[in-house]
């Protein structure tokens, strides 16, 4: 299993944001995206997840082994967090290990609803999803946002041993340190010409 | 000791435990003496036949699913001034109770209407009132079920009920205005013996009273469920943060 | 207040909305009416008041859960909580920009629409006036039952079970009215408390809509 | 698919709406309508068959904006559609769950409500079984409607625009059927098309509406 | 003007969260409120910020010149990034200087809808109403989410010289380092024992 991702170019609002990307991750894997606000790190992991067509180039990963999390990670506020985490797990024909509520430390919170959950709690629940799913390619969006620093370890100890390690890949668009060794592409050298190409006005001028 | 000590949950609980089977029996006894006395030892009425003896259950209902509704607008006030848990949780028992009375009183209507009007519905302006009253319940109820943290659900409720009292009376005014109906007037009023004679009378006073104790006995009952419910609820949340 | 006004307005007409929708709401209910009734003349004039007034309440009715929803789930509501805007006039103005995009273009647009439902030439007049002095109040108390609902996601309907029966006084004397317009019979007390209703409405709810407000603010 | 549905049902129930609602929302016009129109009996019989069939198409009009806007708002919609199961299928989970908090109901419920309007004895058996046979075609048409406007915020009202033209079709059959049952003539007719009609639109719209939402997500 | 607090409690749903919390900022002085997720910092913000009423303690500060910030900033997708700070700016009276548009970096953003803004921009233009409204005491509640390191910065500095530096009076929620000399206050002292009074369940225990 690999991710390909070959002179990519992707818009956002019909406008050529970055293009150039290459990069190939094996199994285990991890790539950290950087680069200021509104540089297209989102409209990547979108374009990368399929939720968008690219512009340009390729995307070559194995059918329906990928997963994307962004900020809002479709918690519903009248399920217990156990059952938010069972639908997903239906959903991708999998079932919860008590292990992730471990993982995410949501072990006391299970019967409470999320939409009871604090700013960082919620957060948690929304990462327990990857954990789920059984998903090995993973497009995480600032997964850890509004998390304290022991959180933070939780997660970047999740992403290690229990995904990186089984083979599993991830893109990471982060501002903070997530402390996990893997390699950093910098988006800032591929923001797109302003007269580059592929923009959906581009027919008018 | 004021009054208001009673408004503790648990002298509530304390206070109502001996006084519910009190209740309920007076309540049992009324409402038996009251109908068998209505239903078999009162002559036919010479217009309406059998059917008149419908009135002995229809009209205490219908009072009393007027009644409750204020008692549930009393309860709200006391709760939205002086925050007694106690009068928050009898008026969202009480609502239920008033929805079934209301609910009777339309049957009941409905069937009297089928033998006298020949029709089992008509738009007459006191039935229509009350299946306004019917959908004000509804609301009350609804919102009641929709919320999750008791004390919001016990502020907002409140305010529904205050508001939607004042609506109430409005609509009954503006139904009497819209139709002039076929539904005698009221007959609680002391002149009473003009449009029921009295032996149809003092049976129906026995029903109404049996009512009434019924109303009581259920609400008391369903506010110290609702107090029960809390209090897990309470040592739930207690035993999850210790 | 004038901002507010200014910002609900400008965000109707941005949203797509704007003042077009609850018309083409009201339009399209009147046109179904004949559909589900059949079309016999004299039965569709008899009823066409009540119909008009019923589908202006239902027209007012679909666009109310926005009034609040909205800026409730993106923060603003807290953030004018806690601006020197006085929550009850931030109720009222709430209620205004509501009657501004749909109650009134409905109003005018009222009479035009009767003759879909051959109302008596008599009757537009009436139609006209009740709903110019109805439609307010119907804004205003759907806002209190936008407030009272406003914490609960798909609130929508639950809403509708609360205002609805509120409006039933305000109903009844405007369809009364228009109907005695179309039978030549004398108007004034039902105009006169549709009116009245309007006024105690305006008079009083915003408080209880900032109360209700208040508490799911909380 | 059977999550989604279970978990849809379950939201339902817990955001307090569930069942009831519908069918609240179903008798307040019911009740309303002879508030506008008057208490004629004769009159209201007349009109019953079409008031309840648009009374039901209202009530189904009022839940569909939740139908996906929640789950677009809180990115459950984008991580469905990365997910294995089918948009095409999740739209017809979604119409189904509709169906079953509001048409099924309301079904049941309607000829309990006839009698409010004076409906003729006869028709009750029509109401129902043109009720049965149409409601399903209302929730998957206005899951499509639902799904073209999900983008947009306060959507409701547009959405309502293009899904009530939908509901012609349906309606007319629907309404017809049940005022041919009270008059007592064959009905047959009706009655195939109201089935035929929902059977169609079971077949294509499903597809329309996964498109419709592809590209929504983009 | 001076923000006092004295033995706060404040609970959420119902629960006590935190109690005695006691401190004193005069003009010039931030708290940079620190803790795990889900020990009670939105909670007091509220509370500080009069959202919500208090369990008991008190808490005296000027009237009116109090405003709160927090995840959701209220902005508008159909108004854009000038048309929503104009909006706060005559809801409170004030006006919008050019200034707060550079203090920001929103220039070149000032004509585009909000909706169309990137996660950190709309952070961004979330963070600038501050400037706008003209408050005295500000309560922010994770202020810097999804900021690049850039934008923190900015945001920092503008604390410093145009909120503080003026006489201004802010308490912040945070778990990264915003790189402000201010004193922090760890709320983990202050939870709130698991029997504490003023629960709005306690008339049931
Ligand atoms: C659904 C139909 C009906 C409803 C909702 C209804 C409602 C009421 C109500 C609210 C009262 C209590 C009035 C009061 O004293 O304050 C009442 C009383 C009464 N109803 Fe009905 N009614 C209905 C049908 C009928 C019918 C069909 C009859 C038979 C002609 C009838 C005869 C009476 C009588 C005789 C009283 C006692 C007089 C009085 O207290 O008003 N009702 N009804
Ligand atoms: N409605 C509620 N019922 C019960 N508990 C609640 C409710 N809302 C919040 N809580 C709990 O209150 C606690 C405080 O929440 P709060 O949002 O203040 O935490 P926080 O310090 O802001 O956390 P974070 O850093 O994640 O934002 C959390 O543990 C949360 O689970
Ligand atoms: N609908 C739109 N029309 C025009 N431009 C848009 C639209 N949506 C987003 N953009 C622009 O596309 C750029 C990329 O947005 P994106 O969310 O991918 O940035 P990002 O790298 O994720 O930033 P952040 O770190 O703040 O999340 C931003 O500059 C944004 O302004
Ligand atoms: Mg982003
Ligand atoms: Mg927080």
């Amino acid at each position: 299993m690999e991710l390909v991702v070959t002179d990519l170019a992707c818009a956002r609002g019909g406008v050529p944001l970055i293009e150039g990307v290459n990069f190939r991750l094996k199994e285990g894997e991890a790539l950290v995206l950087r680069g200021a606000n509104g540089i297209g790190k989102t409209t990547l992991l979108r374009t990368l997840a399929g939720l968008q067509p690219p512009l340009a180039g390729m995307i070559e990963c194995t059918e329906d082994q990928s997963a994307y999390a962004s900020h809002a990670d479709g918690i519903k506020a009248q399920l217990t967090v156990r059952e938010n985490l069972e639908f997903w797990a239906s959903v991708h024909g999998t079932s919860v290990e008590a292990s992730v509520f471990e993982a995410f430390d949501l072990v006391d919170l299970r019967e409470r609803f999320a939409g009871t959950l604090s700013a960082g709690q919620k957060r948690r629940l929304g990462l327990a999803r990857l954990g789920v799913i059984g998903r090995k390619i993973l497009f995480l969006d600032e997964p850890t946002v509004s998390l304290d620093r022991f959180s933070v370890k939780l997660f970047a100890d999740f992403l290690k041993e229990q995904h990186l390690a089984m083979g599993g890949i991830a893109v990471i668009a982060t501002h903070i340190d997530l402390g996990l060794e893997a390699p950093e592409l910098d988006l800032e050298p591929f923001r797109a010409a302003y007269d580059a190409g592929g923009s959906s006005d581009e027919a008018f001028l | 000791m004021s009054f208001w000590e009673y408004a503790n949950p648990k002298k509530f609980m304390s206070f109502t435990a001996p006084i519910l089977p009190v209740v309920t029996i007076a309540a049992l006894v009324c409402l038996v003496s009251g109908l068998v006395w209505g239903f078999f030892f009162t002559p036919e009425d010479y217009r309406q036949g059998s059917t008149v003896k419908i009135f002995y259950i229809h009209v205490p209902s219908a009072l009393m699913a007027i009644n409750a509704w204020f008692m549930m607008l009393v309860a709200s006030l006391i709760w939205l001034i002086r925050r007694h848990h106690v009068s928050a949780l009898a008026a969202k028992a009480a609502a239920p109770v008033g929805i079934v009375m209301t609910l009777i009183a339309l049957v009941t209507g409905a069937i009297w209407g089928q033998p006298m009007w020949g029709t089992w519905w008509a738009w007459d302006p006191r039935l229509t009132s009350f299946l306004i009253l019917f959908l004000f319940y509804l609301g009350y109820v609804a919102l009641w079920a929709a919320i999750d943290d008791p004390d919001t659900a016990a502020d907002l409720t409140s305010v529904l009920c205050i508001v939607g009292s004042v609506f109430a009376m409005l609509s009954r005014y503006a139904v009497n205005f819209w139709n002039q109906g076929l539904h005698q007037g009221a007959s609680m009023s002391m002149d009473a013996e003009e449009n029921v004679a009295d032996i149809f009378w003092y049976p129906a006073l026995v029903a109404i009273a049996g009512f009434v104790l019924l109303f009581i006995a259920l609400v008391l009952l369903r506010t110290r469920t609702e107090i029960r419910l809390r209090r897990i609820r309470a040592l739930e949340t207690r035993a999850r943060r210790a | 207040m004038i901002a507010l006004l200014l910002r609900d307005l400008r965000l109707a007409v941005r949203a797509g909305g704007g003042f077009g929708l609850g018309l083409a709401f009201f339009l399209i209910v009147v046109v179904l009416v004949p559909f589900g009734v059949g079309p016999e003349a004299e039965i569709l004039s008899r009823i066409a008041p009540g119909i008009l007034w019923v589908a202006s309440l239902l027209a007012a009715l679909l666009s109310l859960d926005r009034i609040f929803a909205l800026d409730y789930e993106d923060g603003a509501l807290a953030l004018i909580a806690t601006s020197p805007l006085p929550l009850e006039g931030a109720a009222f103005v709430k209620a205004l920009a509501h009657w501004i995009t749909t109650g009134l273009p409905l109003t005018l647009a009222a009479p035009a629409l009767g003759f879909l439902l051959n109302l008596k030439p008599e009757a537009y007049w009436f139609l006209f006036i009740s709903l110019a002095l109805g439609t307010p109040a119907l804004s205003m108390i759907g806002t209190f039952g936008a407030a009272l609902t406003v914490g609960l996601r798909r609130g929508g309907l639950l809403m509708s079970l609360l205002v609805l029966p509120l409006y039933v006084p305000t109903l009844i004397f405007g369809a009364e009215t228009v109907r005695r317009g179309a039978e030549g019979l004398t108007t004034t007390t039902p105009l006169v408390m549709v009116a009245g209703v309007t006024a105690g409405v305006f008079a009083f709810l915003p408080f209880a809509t900032a109360a209700a407000l208040r508490i799911n603010l909380r």
